[in-house]
Protein backbone atom coordinates (compact mmCIF):
# COMPACT_ATOMS: atom_id res chain seq x y z
CA UNK A 1 0.00 0.00 0.00
CA UNK A 2 1.52 3.44 -1.03
CA UNK A 3 2.07 5.86 1.92
CA UNK A 4 -1.09 8.23 1.09
CA UNK A 5 -3.90 4.99 1.60
CA UNK A 6 -1.71 3.66 4.51
CA UNK A 7 -2.02 7.02 6.41
CA UNK A 8 -5.53 7.25 5.00
CA UNK A 9 -6.25 3.31 6.22
CA UNK A 10 -4.86 4.08 9.54
CA UNK A 11 -7.17 7.32 10.24
CA UNK A 12 -10.14 5.24 9.12
CA UNK A 13 -9.46 2.39 11.81
CA UNK A 14 -8.78 4.81 14.56
CA UNK A 15 -12.51 6.91 13.82
CA UNK A 16 -13.92 3.16 13.76
CA UNK A 17 -12.37 1.93 16.54
CA UNK A 18 -13.75 4.54 18.87
CA UNK A 19 -11.78 3.29 21.84
CA UNK A 20 -8.18 3.46 21.82
CA UNK A 21 -6.08 1.37 19.27
CA UNK A 22 -3.23 -0.39 20.23
CA UNK A 23 -0.30 0.25 17.63
CA UNK A 24 0.76 -3.45 17.20
CA UNK A 25 -3.00 -4.23 15.93
CA UNK A 26 -2.74 -1.61 13.79
CA UNK A 27 0.51 -2.62 12.76
CA UNK A 28 -0.74 -6.00 12.35
CA UNK A 29 -3.67 -5.37 10.02
CA UNK A 30 -1.67 -2.78 7.62
CA UNK A 31 1.38 -6.14 7.46
CA UNK A 32 4.03 -3.39 8.69
CA UNK A 33 6.64 -2.80 10.83
CA UNK A 34 5.24 -1.40 14.31
CA UNK A 35 7.91 1.71 13.74
CA UNK A 36 6.54 2.57 10.33
CA UNK A 37 2.92 2.43 11.99
CA UNK A 38 4.31 4.58 14.96
CA UNK A 39 5.88 7.18 12.46
CA UNK A 40 2.37 7.18 10.68
CA UNK A 41 0.50 7.68 13.84
CA UNK A 42 2.19 10.55 15.09
CA UNK A 43 2.34 11.97 11.87
CA UNK A 44 -1.16 11.96 11.73
CA UNK A 45 -1.55 13.38 15.52
CA UNK A 46 0.39 15.83 14.44
CA UNK A 47 -1.42 17.17 11.21
CA UNK A 48 -4.45 16.94 13.18
CA UNK A 49 -2.79 19.28 15.15
CA UNK A 50 -1.85 21.61 13.19
CA UNK A 51 -5.03 22.09 10.78
CA UNK A 52 -6.60 23.63 13.84
CA UNK A 53 -9.92 21.46 13.83
CA UNK A 54 -12.98 19.76 15.91
CA UNK A 55 -11.89 16.83 16.38
CA UNK A 56 -7.81 15.52 17.41
CA UNK A 57 -6.16 12.28 18.01
CA UNK A 58 -4.52 12.03 21.10
CA UNK A 59 -1.70 8.84 21.79
CA UNK A 60 -2.35 7.33 25.06
CA UNK A 61 0.49 4.73 26.19
CA UNK A 62 0.53 2.71 23.05
CA UNK A 63 -2.72 3.26 21.69
CA UNK A 64 -4.33 6.04 19.79
CA UNK A 65 -7.86 7.37 20.01
CA UNK A 66 -9.64 10.18 18.11
CA UNK A 67 -11.96 12.31 20.34
CA UNK A 68 -13.02 16.40 20.02
CA UNK A 69 -11.34 19.23 21.25
CA UNK A 70 -12.49 20.60 24.41
CA UNK A 71 -13.93 23.82 23.00
CA UNK A 72 -16.85 22.47 21.58
CA UNK A 73 -18.30 20.42 24.44
CA UNK A 74 -21.17 22.72 25.15
CA UNK A 75 -22.50 22.15 21.13
CA UNK A 76 -22.08 18.52 21.44
CA UNK A 77 -23.71 18.69 24.84
CA UNK A 78 -26.87 20.28 23.19
CA UNK A 79 -27.01 18.20 20.32
CA UNK A 80 -26.43 15.06 21.57
CA UNK A 81 -28.72 15.77 24.76
CA UNK A 82 -26.17 14.69 26.97
CA UNK A 83 -25.53 16.04 31.02
CA UNK A 84 -21.97 17.85 31.45
CA UNK A 85 -19.63 15.11 33.63
CA UNK A 86 -20.03 16.58 37.48
CA UNK A 87 -16.44 17.69 38.20
CA UNK A 88 -14.23 15.73 40.82
CA UNK A 89 -15.08 15.92 44.30
CA UNK A 90 -12.68 16.91 46.92
CA UNK A 91 -12.49 13.23 48.17
CA UNK A 92 -12.88 11.85 44.01
CA UNK A 93 -9.42 13.87 43.29
CA UNK A 94 -7.69 12.87 46.71
CA UNK A 95 -8.44 9.27 45.70
CA UNK A 96 -7.47 9.70 42.11
CA UNK A 97 -4.49 11.31 43.09
CA UNK A 98 -2.71 9.01 45.69
CA UNK A 99 -3.53 6.14 43.02
CA UNK A 100 -2.05 7.92 40.04
CA UNK A 101 1.07 8.08 41.85
CA UNK A 102 1.46 5.50 43.99
CA UNK A 103 -0.03 2.64 41.51
CA UNK A 104 -0.86 -0.61 41.31
CA UNK A 105 -2.37 0.15 45.12
CA UNK A 106 -4.66 -1.35 46.93
CA UNK A 107 -7.74 0.59 48.67
CA UNK A 108 -6.24 -0.18 52.43
CA UNK A 109 -3.19 2.42 51.45
CA UNK A 110 -5.28 4.98 49.86
CA UNK A 111 -7.64 4.62 52.98
CA UNK A 112 -4.21 4.98 55.07
CA UNK A 113 -3.27 7.91 53.90
CA UNK A 114 -6.62 9.81 53.86
CA UNK A 115 -7.68 8.42 57.53
CA UNK A 116 -11.04 7.47 56.06
CA UNK A 117 -13.14 4.69 53.96
CA UNK A 118 -12.67 5.06 50.49
CA UNK A 119 -14.78 2.34 49.10
CA UNK A 120 -17.50 4.22 47.55
CA UNK A 121 -15.20 7.11 45.82
CA UNK A 122 -13.04 4.18 45.04
CA UNK A 123 -15.76 1.94 43.09
CA UNK A 124 -17.16 5.78 41.09
CA UNK A 125 -13.67 5.89 40.11
CA UNK A 126 -14.39 2.81 38.26
CA UNK A 127 -17.87 3.39 37.32
CA UNK A 128 -15.92 7.04 35.63
CA UNK A 129 -13.71 4.80 34.06
CA UNK A 130 -10.66 6.81 35.71
CA UNK A 131 -9.15 3.94 37.37
CA UNK A 132 -9.03 -0.01 36.87
CA UNK A 133 -8.29 -2.92 38.60
CA UNK A 134 -4.94 -4.22 38.01
CA UNK A 135 -4.40 -7.65 39.58
CA UNK A 136 -4.52 -8.64 42.96
CA UNK A 137 -1.43 -8.44 46.05
CA UNK A 138 -0.26 -11.94 46.95
CA UNK A 139 -0.88 -10.82 50.46
CA UNK A 140 -3.41 -12.45 52.90
CA UNK A 141 -7.07 -11.50 51.78
CA UNK A 142 -5.64 -10.94 48.13
CA UNK A 143 -6.62 -7.44 47.86
CA UNK A 144 -7.40 -6.03 44.58
CA UNK A 145 -4.58 -3.18 43.22
CA UNK A 146 -6.03 -0.19 41.19
CA UNK A 147 -4.48 1.67 38.33
CA UNK A 148 -5.15 4.63 36.25
CA UNK A 149 -6.85 4.51 32.68
CA UNK A 150 -6.18 5.02 29.50
CA UNK A 151 -8.85 7.23 29.33
CA UNK A 152 -7.54 8.90 32.72
CA UNK A 153 -3.98 10.22 30.66
CA UNK A 154 -6.98 11.79 28.08
CA UNK A 155 -8.50 13.73 30.34
CA UNK A 156 -5.56 15.11 32.03
CA UNK A 157 -4.12 15.72 28.39
CA UNK A 158 -0.81 13.54 29.01
CA UNK A 159 0.21 10.30 26.86
CA UNK A 160 1.75 8.33 29.54
CA UNK A 161 2.22 7.91 33.57
CA UNK A 162 5.97 9.13 32.98
CA UNK A 163 4.16 12.75 32.13
CA UNK A 164 2.07 13.41 35.37
CA UNK A 165 3.18 16.69 37.29
CA UNK A 166 6.49 16.15 39.68
CA UNK A 167 4.94 15.45 43.38
CA UNK A 168 5.48 19.16 44.82
CA UNK A 169 7.92 18.21 47.78
CA UNK A 170 9.96 16.70 44.90
CA UNK A 171 10.20 20.23 43.50
CA UNK A 172 11.05 21.55 46.25
CA UNK A 173 14.04 19.21 47.30
CA UNK A 174 15.42 19.65 43.17
CA UNK A 175 15.30 23.64 44.04
CA UNK A 176 17.30 22.92 46.96
CA UNK B 1 -24.94 32.63 54.34
CA UNK B 2 -26.02 29.53 56.29
CA UNK B 3 -25.15 26.89 53.96
CA UNK B 4 -21.66 28.28 53.33
CA UNK B 5 -20.69 27.91 56.94
CA UNK B 6 -21.96 24.71 57.43
CA UNK B 7 -20.00 23.65 54.13
CA UNK B 8 -16.90 24.62 55.98
CA UNK B 9 -17.31 22.20 58.85
CA UNK B 10 -17.52 19.53 56.55
CA UNK B 11 -14.27 17.52 57.00
CA UNK B 12 -13.20 14.73 54.41
CA UNK B 13 -11.94 12.99 57.59
CA UNK B 14 -9.93 13.49 60.87
CA UNK B 15 -6.89 14.24 59.19
CA UNK B 16 -8.38 16.91 57.13
CA UNK B 17 -10.13 18.47 59.78
CA UNK B 18 -6.51 18.15 62.02
CA UNK B 19 -4.37 20.31 59.01
CA UNK B 20 -6.86 22.65 59.29
CA UNK B 21 -6.20 23.49 62.72
CA UNK B 22 -2.81 23.08 62.34
CA UNK B 23 -3.06 25.84 59.59
CA UNK B 24 -5.45 28.13 61.17
CA UNK B 25 -3.65 28.02 64.56
CA UNK B 26 -0.52 28.37 62.86
CA UNK B 27 1.01 25.22 64.64
CA UNK B 28 4.16 23.66 63.76
CA UNK B 29 3.37 20.60 61.62
CA UNK B 30 7.00 18.95 62.20
CA UNK B 31 6.77 19.93 66.12
CA UNK B 32 2.87 19.37 67.04
CA UNK B 33 1.52 20.86 70.31
CA UNK B 34 -0.41 17.63 71.20
CA UNK B 35 -2.40 19.17 74.07
CA UNK B 36 -3.42 22.47 71.86
CA UNK B 37 -3.88 20.17 69.21
CA UNK B 38 -6.42 18.02 70.99
CA UNK B 39 -8.25 20.87 72.83
CA UNK B 40 -9.14 22.14 69.66
CA UNK B 41 -9.92 19.07 67.68
CA UNK B 42 -12.35 17.98 70.52
CA UNK B 43 -14.23 21.20 70.57
CA UNK B 44 -14.67 21.25 66.94
CA UNK B 45 -15.78 17.58 67.26
CA UNK B 46 -18.42 18.94 70.29
CA UNK B 47 -19.35 21.37 67.55
CA UNK B 48 -20.21 19.05 64.82
CA UNK B 49 -22.32 16.68 67.40
CA UNK B 50 -24.46 20.42 68.63
CA UNK B 51 -25.50 20.18 64.33
CA UNK B 52 -26.31 17.20 64.58
CA UNK B 53 -23.57 16.32 61.91
CA UNK B 54 -22.58 12.89 61.40
CA UNK B 55 -19.44 12.32 63.23
CA UNK B 56 -17.83 9.08 61.29
CA UNK B 57 -15.48 6.65 63.79
CA UNK B 58 -12.73 7.46 62.35
CA UNK B 59 -13.11 10.89 63.94
CA UNK B 60 -13.61 9.55 67.62
CA UNK B 61 -10.18 6.95 66.72
CA UNK B 62 -8.80 9.90 66.20
CA UNK B 63 -9.40 11.45 69.43
CA UNK B 64 -8.68 8.59 71.10
CA UNK B 65 -5.64 8.61 69.83
CA UNK B 66 -4.61 12.22 70.16
CA UNK B 67 -5.43 11.82 73.99
CA UNK B 68 -2.87 8.16 74.30
CA UNK B 69 -0.44 10.11 72.72
CA UNK B 70 -0.81 12.95 75.32
CA UNK B 71 -1.08 10.92 78.10
CA UNK B 72 1.92 9.16 76.75
CA UNK B 73 3.83 12.11 76.93
CA UNK B 74 3.16 12.44 81.02
CA UNK B 75 5.08 9.51 81.73
CA UNK B 76 8.55 9.57 82.51
CA UNK B 77 9.80 7.47 79.81
CA UNK B 78 9.24 9.94 76.76
CA UNK B 79 10.26 7.89 73.75
CA UNK B 80 7.06 5.94 72.99
CA UNK B 81 5.38 9.31 73.23
CA UNK B 82 7.77 11.18 70.63
CA UNK B 83 7.15 8.19 68.29
CA UNK B 84 3.57 8.53 68.27
CA UNK B 85 3.73 11.96 67.87
CA UNK B 86 6.21 11.99 65.13
CA UNK B 87 3.95 8.95 62.82
CA UNK B 88 0.90 11.69 63.34
CA UNK B 89 2.97 14.65 61.62
CA UNK B 90 4.55 12.25 59.20
CA UNK B 91 0.77 11.05 58.23
CA UNK B 92 -0.45 14.82 57.99
CA UNK B 93 2.79 15.65 56.11
CA UNK B 94 2.06 13.08 53.73
CA UNK B 95 -2.01 13.95 53.40
CA UNK B 96 -0.92 17.53 52.85
CA UNK B 97 0.77 16.56 49.92
CA UNK B 98 -2.22 14.41 49.27
CA UNK B 99 -4.03 17.52 49.11
CA UNK B 100 -1.92 19.75 47.05
CA UNK B 101 -1.54 17.12 44.44
CA UNK B 102 -5.05 16.52 44.37
CA UNK B 103 -5.83 20.14 43.90
CA UNK B 104 -3.38 20.07 40.80
CA UNK B 105 -5.20 17.09 39.31
CA UNK B 106 -8.56 18.40 39.80
CA UNK B 107 -7.15 21.67 38.37
CA UNK B 108 -5.73 20.16 35.18
CA UNK B 109 -8.26 17.22 34.17
CA UNK B 110 -11.26 18.03 32.14
CA UNK B 111 -14.39 15.80 30.94
CA UNK B 112 -15.08 18.20 28.01
CA UNK B 113 -13.59 16.29 25.22
CA UNK B 114 -16.15 13.46 24.03
CA UNK B 115 -14.63 10.51 21.56
CA UNK B 116 -17.39 8.28 19.83
CA UNK B 117 -18.78 4.58 20.09
CA UNK B 118 -17.10 2.36 18.35
CA UNK B 119 -18.23 1.65 14.56
CA UNK B 120 -21.23 -0.86 13.92
CA UNK B 121 -19.72 -3.35 11.47
CA UNK B 122 -21.28 -6.20 11.46
CA UNK B 123 -18.61 -8.29 13.17
CA UNK B 124 -19.85 -10.37 16.12
CA UNK B 125 -18.09 -9.93 19.53
CA UNK B 126 -17.68 -14.27 19.78
CA UNK B 127 -14.95 -15.17 21.83
CA UNK B 128 -12.41 -16.58 19.70
CA UNK B 129 -10.12 -18.34 21.27
CA UNK B 130 -10.05 -21.79 23.14
CA UNK B 131 -8.73 -22.69 26.59
CA UNK B 132 -7.75 -26.19 28.58
CA UNK B 133 -10.75 -26.63 31.10
CA UNK B 134 -8.29 -26.09 34.10
CA UNK B 135 -8.02 -22.50 33.23
CA UNK B 136 -11.12 -21.72 34.71
CA UNK B 137 -10.13 -23.35 38.04
CA UNK B 138 -7.27 -21.20 38.09
CA UNK B 139 -9.36 -18.28 37.57
CA UNK B 140 -11.90 -19.54 39.99
CA UNK B 141 -9.18 -19.60 42.73
CA UNK B 142 -8.02 -16.12 41.80
CA UNK B 143 -11.23 -14.97 42.63
CA UNK B 144 -12.37 -16.63 45.75
CA UNK B 145 -8.41 -17.21 47.30
CA UNK B 146 -7.17 -20.48 47.24
CA UNK B 147 -8.17 -23.58 49.22
CA UNK B 148 -11.79 -21.33 50.68
CA UNK B 149 -14.21 -20.76 48.31
CA UNK B 150 -16.03 -17.74 49.97
CA UNK B 151 -19.37 -17.89 48.57
CA UNK B 152 -21.78 -14.97 50.16
CA UNK B 153 -23.39 -15.49 53.20
CA UNK B 154 -27.48 -15.31 53.01
CA UNK B 155 -29.06 -12.45 54.37
CA UNK B 156 -29.84 -13.50 57.76
CA UNK B 157 -26.43 -14.78 58.31
CA UNK B 158 -25.97 -10.88 59.03
CA UNK B 159 -28.77 -9.79 61.02
CA UNK B 160 -27.46 -11.66 64.08
CA UNK B 161 -24.48 -8.92 63.46
CA UNK B 162 -26.34 -6.05 62.51
CA UNK B 163 -29.37 -5.95 64.70
CA UNK B 164 -27.59 -7.63 67.63
CA UNK B 165 -29.03 -6.51 71.03
CA UNK B 166 -26.08 -6.70 73.61
CA UNK B 167 -27.09 -8.86 76.36
CA UNK B 168 -24.71 -8.23 79.67
CA UNK B 169 -24.03 -11.83 81.62
CA UNK B 170 -24.26 -9.32 85.00
CA UNK B 171 -27.74 -8.65 84.20
CA UNK B 172 -28.61 -12.31 83.67
CA UNK B 173 -26.84 -13.49 86.41
CA UNK B 174 -29.05 -11.16 88.55
CA UNK B 175 -31.99 -12.32 87.15
CA UNK B 176 -31.11 -15.60 87.39
CA UNK B 177 -30.49 -14.83 91.47
CA UNK B 178 -34.09 -12.72 91.70
CA UNK B 179 -35.65 -16.37 90.39
CA UNK B 180 -34.05 -18.60 92.99
CA UNK B 181 -34.32 -15.82 95.82
CA UNK B 182 -35.99 -17.38 99.27
CA UNK B 183 -34.97 -20.71 98.36
CA UNK B 184 -37.18 -21.68 95.70
CA UNK B 185 -35.82 -23.80 92.82
CA UNK B 186 -36.82 -23.80 89.09
CA UNK B 187 -36.45 -26.21 86.57
CA UNK B 188 -34.02 -25.36 84.19
CA UNK B 189 -35.55 -25.17 81.16
CA UNK B 190 -38.21 -22.56 82.76
CA UNK B 191 -35.15 -20.38 83.51
CA UNK B 192 -35.01 -19.33 79.72
CA UNK B 193 -38.95 -18.57 79.14
CA UNK B 194 -38.37 -15.07 79.55
CA UNK B 195 -35.36 -14.83 76.88
CA UNK B 196 -36.62 -12.59 74.24
CA UNK B 197 -34.03 -13.23 71.68
CA UNK B 198 -30.81 -15.57 71.06
CA UNK B 199 -28.52 -12.66 72.35
CA UNK B 200 -30.81 -13.35 76.23
CA UNK B 201 -30.40 -17.18 75.62
CA UNK B 202 -26.99 -17.11 75.30
CA UNK B 203 -26.09 -14.86 77.94
CA UNK B 204 -28.59 -16.57 80.45
CA UNK B 205 -26.82 -19.82 79.91
CA UNK B 206 -23.75 -17.80 80.59
CA UNK B 207 -24.41 -16.48 83.80
CA UNK B 208 -25.85 -20.00 84.82
CA UNK B 209 -22.49 -21.70 84.04
CA UNK B 210 -20.87 -18.69 86.06
CA UNK B 211 -23.08 -19.05 88.82
CA UNK B 212 -21.99 -22.53 89.10
CA UNK B 213 -18.46 -22.06 88.94
CA UNK B 214 -18.70 -19.47 91.57
CA UNK B 215 -20.22 -22.37 93.73
CA UNK B 216 -23.62 -19.66 94.19
CA UNK B 217 -26.23 -22.49 92.43
CA UNK B 218 -26.55 -25.71 91.37
CA UNK B 219 -28.39 -28.20 89.57
CA UNK B 220 -30.03 -31.40 90.98
CA UNK B 221 -31.92 -34.16 89.42
CA UNK B 222 -35.48 -34.52 90.11
CA UNK B 223 -37.72 -37.30 88.90
CA UNK B 224 -36.10 -37.04 85.46
CA UNK B 225 -35.92 -32.91 85.59
CA UNK B 226 -32.88 -30.67 86.15
CA UNK B 227 -33.73 -28.38 88.91
CA UNK B 228 -31.43 -25.08 89.64
CA UNK B 229 -30.88 -24.16 93.07
CA UNK B 230 -29.27 -21.61 95.16
CA UNK B 231 -26.36 -23.23 97.23
CA UNK B 232 -27.01 -22.61 100.89
CA UNK B 233 -25.62 -19.16 102.12
CA UNK B 234 -25.50 -17.83 98.57
CA UNK B 235 -28.05 -15.60 98.30
CA UNK B 236 -27.44 -14.04 101.43
CA UNK B 237 -24.02 -13.30 100.09
CA UNK B 238 -24.74 -12.06 96.84
CA UNK B 239 -27.54 -9.55 98.98
CA UNK B 240 -24.69 -8.03 100.95
CA UNK B 241 -22.68 -7.17 97.80
CA UNK B 242 -25.69 -5.66 96.13
CA UNK C 1 -18.77 32.65 16.99
CA UNK C 2 -16.35 32.70 13.91
CA UNK C 3 -16.69 31.15 10.84
CA UNK C 4 -13.53 28.68 11.65
CA UNK C 5 -15.23 27.43 15.25
CA UNK C 6 -18.28 27.12 13.78
CA UNK C 7 -16.83 24.95 11.09
CA UNK C 8 -14.71 22.68 13.67
CA UNK C 9 -18.16 23.14 16.44
CA UNK C 10 -20.02 21.35 13.32
CA UNK C 11 -16.87 18.55 12.44
CA UNK C 12 -16.91 17.83 16.43
CA UNK C 13 -20.64 17.49 17.04
CA UNK C 14 -20.87 15.37 13.65
CA UNK C 15 -17.77 12.88 14.93
CA UNK C 16 -19.35 12.33 18.22
CA UNK C 17 -22.79 11.65 17.43
CA UNK C 18 -21.83 8.64 15.32
CA UNK C 19 -25.61 8.49 14.46
CA UNK C 20 -26.80 10.72 11.53
CA UNK C 21 -27.19 14.56 13.06
CA UNK C 22 -29.88 16.41 12.15
CA UNK C 23 -29.15 19.69 9.98
CA UNK C 24 -31.88 21.47 12.63
CA UNK C 25 -30.27 20.49 15.58
CA UNK C 26 -26.86 21.55 14.28
CA UNK C 27 -28.49 24.78 13.87
CA UNK C 28 -30.38 25.47 17.01
CA UNK C 29 -27.16 24.56 18.79
CA UNK C 30 -25.25 26.70 17.36
CA UNK C 31 -27.59 29.59 17.12
CA UNK C 32 -27.28 29.95 13.21
CA UNK C 33 -30.24 29.61 10.74
CA UNK C 34 -30.69 26.52 8.89
CA UNK C 35 -28.89 28.38 5.72
CA UNK C 36 -26.01 29.05 7.42
CA UNK C 37 -25.65 25.58 9.02
CA UNK C 38 -26.16 24.11 5.64
CA UNK C 39 -23.68 25.89 3.81
CA UNK C 40 -21.19 25.01 6.74
CA UNK C 41 -21.83 21.08 6.74
CA UNK C 42 -21.99 21.29 2.97
CA UNK C 43 -18.36 22.45 2.98
CA UNK C 44 -17.80 20.06 5.27
CA UNK C 45 -18.32 17.41 2.94
CA UNK C 46 -16.53 18.94 0.07
CA UNK C 47 -13.64 19.69 2.38
CA UNK C 48 -13.30 15.84 3.52
CA UNK C 49 -13.82 14.79 -0.32
CA UNK C 50 -11.18 16.67 -1.85
CA UNK C 51 -8.55 15.84 0.60
CA UNK C 52 -8.34 12.05 -0.20
CA UNK C 53 -8.87 10.92 3.35
CA UNK C 54 -9.20 7.88 5.38
CA UNK C 55 -12.82 9.49 6.65
CA UNK C 56 -15.83 11.29 5.03
CA UNK C 57 -19.35 13.33 5.82
CA UNK C 58 -22.34 12.09 4.19
CA UNK C 59 -25.11 13.76 3.04
CA UNK C 60 -28.35 11.63 4.23
CA UNK C 61 -31.87 13.52 3.81
CA UNK C 62 -31.33 16.18 5.82
CA UNK C 63 -28.73 15.18 8.36
CA UNK C 64 -24.87 14.54 8.36
CA UNK C 65 -22.88 11.39 9.36
CA UNK C 66 -19.30 10.78 9.39
CA UNK C 67 -18.07 7.01 8.23
CA UNK C 68 -15.38 5.95 7.07
CA UNK C 69 -14.08 5.45 3.13
CA UNK C 70 -15.47 2.35 1.74
CA UNK C 71 -11.67 1.08 0.53
CA UNK C 72 -10.55 0.77 3.85
CA UNK C 73 -13.17 -1.54 4.92
CA UNK C 74 -11.25 -4.91 5.32
CA UNK C 75 -8.20 -3.08 7.37
CA UNK C 76 -10.98 -1.91 9.80
CA UNK C 77 -12.55 -5.64 9.95
CA UNK C 78 -9.03 -6.69 10.31
CA UNK C 79 -8.42 -4.73 13.32
CA UNK C 80 -11.87 -5.45 15.10
CA UNK C 81 -11.27 -8.95 14.67
CA UNK C 82 -7.86 -8.49 16.27
CA UNK C 83 -9.58 -6.75 19.01
CA UNK C 84 -12.35 -9.50 19.42
CA UNK C 85 -9.89 -12.33 19.84
CA UNK C 86 -8.02 -10.40 22.36
CA UNK C 87 -7.63 -12.52 25.08
CA UNK C 88 -9.81 -12.58 28.40
CA UNK C 89 -8.46 -10.08 30.72
CA UNK C 90 -7.61 -11.32 34.55
CA UNK C 91 -11.49 -9.64 35.68
CA UNK C 92 -12.90 -11.02 32.77
CA UNK C 93 -11.72 -14.49 33.43
CA UNK C 94 -12.34 -14.38 37.33
CA UNK C 95 -16.18 -13.37 36.79
CA UNK C 96 -16.71 -15.85 34.11
CA UNK C 97 -15.15 -18.60 36.50
CA UNK C 98 -17.52 -17.77 39.16
CA UNK C 99 -20.65 -17.57 36.81
CA UNK C 100 -19.60 -21.08 35.53
CA UNK C 101 -19.45 -22.71 38.90
CA UNK C 102 -22.52 -21.07 40.41
CA UNK C 103 -24.88 -20.38 37.54
CA UNK C 104 -27.34 -19.63 37.53
CA UNK C 105 -26.07 -16.34 39.25
CA UNK C 106 -26.70 -12.53 39.50
CA UNK C 107 -24.20 -10.03 38.90
CA UNK C 108 -24.77 -9.10 42.80
CA UNK C 109 -23.34 -12.58 43.99
CA UNK C 110 -20.07 -11.96 41.30
CA UNK C 111 -19.43 -8.84 42.83
CA UNK C 112 -20.11 -10.19 46.63
CA UNK C 113 -17.49 -12.91 45.85
CA UNK C 114 -15.06 -10.28 44.30
CA UNK C 115 -15.19 -6.96 46.31
CA UNK C 116 -15.89 -4.91 43.45
CA UNK C 117 -18.54 -3.80 40.66
CA UNK C 118 -18.71 -5.90 37.91
CA UNK C 119 -20.97 -4.41 35.32
CA UNK C 120 -18.63 -3.64 32.26
CA UNK C 121 -17.17 -7.25 32.92
CA UNK C 122 -20.37 -8.75 32.41
CA UNK C 123 -21.70 -7.06 30.05
CA UNK C 124 -18.36 -7.86 27.78
CA UNK C 125 -18.93 -11.52 28.24
CA UNK C 126 -22.16 -11.06 27.39
CA UNK C 127 -20.63 -9.61 23.93
CA UNK C 128 -18.79 -12.29 23.95
CA UNK C 129 -21.05 -14.96 23.92
CA UNK C 130 -19.49 -16.73 26.75
CA UNK C 131 -22.33 -15.64 29.18
CA UNK C 132 -26.06 -15.08 28.72
CA UNK C 133 -29.15 -14.14 31.14
CA UNK C 134 -30.68 -17.09 32.27
CA UNK C 135 -34.02 -15.30 33.40
CA UNK C 136 -34.72 -13.52 36.86
CA UNK C 137 -35.08 -14.56 40.38
CA UNK C 138 -38.03 -13.87 42.18
CA UNK C 139 -36.63 -11.84 44.84
CA UNK C 140 -37.27 -8.04 45.32
CA UNK C 141 -36.09 -6.11 42.70
CA UNK C 142 -36.27 -9.76 40.45
CA UNK C 143 -32.37 -9.45 39.30
CA UNK C 144 -31.09 -11.39 36.41
CA UNK C 145 -29.06 -14.26 36.47
CA UNK C 146 -26.45 -15.45 34.10
CA UNK C 147 -25.18 -18.59 33.06
CA UNK C 148 -22.86 -19.53 30.35
CA UNK C 149 -23.34 -20.56 27.05
CA UNK C 150 -22.93 -23.24 24.25
CA UNK C 151 -20.04 -21.31 23.23
CA UNK C 152 -18.64 -21.24 26.54
CA UNK C 153 -18.07 -24.98 26.37
CA UNK C 154 -17.18 -25.06 23.06
CA UNK C 155 -14.03 -22.64 24.04
CA UNK C 156 -13.51 -24.44 27.24
CA UNK C 157 -13.32 -27.60 25.23
CA UNK C 158 -16.12 -29.53 27.43
CA UNK C 159 -19.29 -30.98 26.52
CA UNK C 160 -21.87 -29.73 29.40
CA UNK C 161 -21.22 -28.80 32.65
CA UNK C 162 -21.33 -31.57 34.14
CA UNK C 163 -17.27 -31.53 33.01
CA UNK C 164 -16.17 -28.64 34.41
CA UNK C 165 -13.20 -29.64 36.45
CA UNK C 166 -13.53 -30.20 39.94
CA UNK C 167 -12.59 -27.03 42.47
CA UNK C 168 -9.45 -28.35 44.54
CA UNK C 169 -11.64 -27.96 47.87
CA UNK C 170 -14.71 -30.00 46.64
CA UNK C 171 -12.23 -32.81 45.37
CA UNK C 172 -11.06 -32.63 49.13
CA UNK C 173 -14.38 -33.18 50.30
CA UNK C 174 -15.00 -35.77 48.06
CA UNK C 175 -12.18 -37.91 49.65
CA UNK C 176 -12.83 -37.46 53.20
Amino acid sequence: MEERKLKNAVEAVIFASGTPVELSRIAQALHIGALQAMSICDGLVEEYEKADRGIRIVRLNDSYQMCTVEEYADVIREVMDIKRNAPLSQAASEVLAIIAYNQPVTKAFVEQVRGVDCSGVVSSLVARQLIEEKGRLELPGRPLVYGTTEHFLRCFHISSLGELPPLPNEEAEEEA
Amino acid sequence: MEQISYKLDVFEGPLDLLLHLIEKNKLNIYDIPIAVLLEQYMEHIGIMQEQNLDVAGEFLAMASRLVQIKSAMLLPKYEEAEKMREELSGQLIEYQKCKRVAKLLAANISFDSYCREPMKIKADMTYKREHEPAYLIGAYLAAVGRGKAKIPPSQEAFSGIVQRRIVSVSSRIIGVMRKLWNGRSVRYDNMFDDAGDKSELVATFLAILELIKGKRVRIEEEGGQQILKMTVGGGKRWKKEN
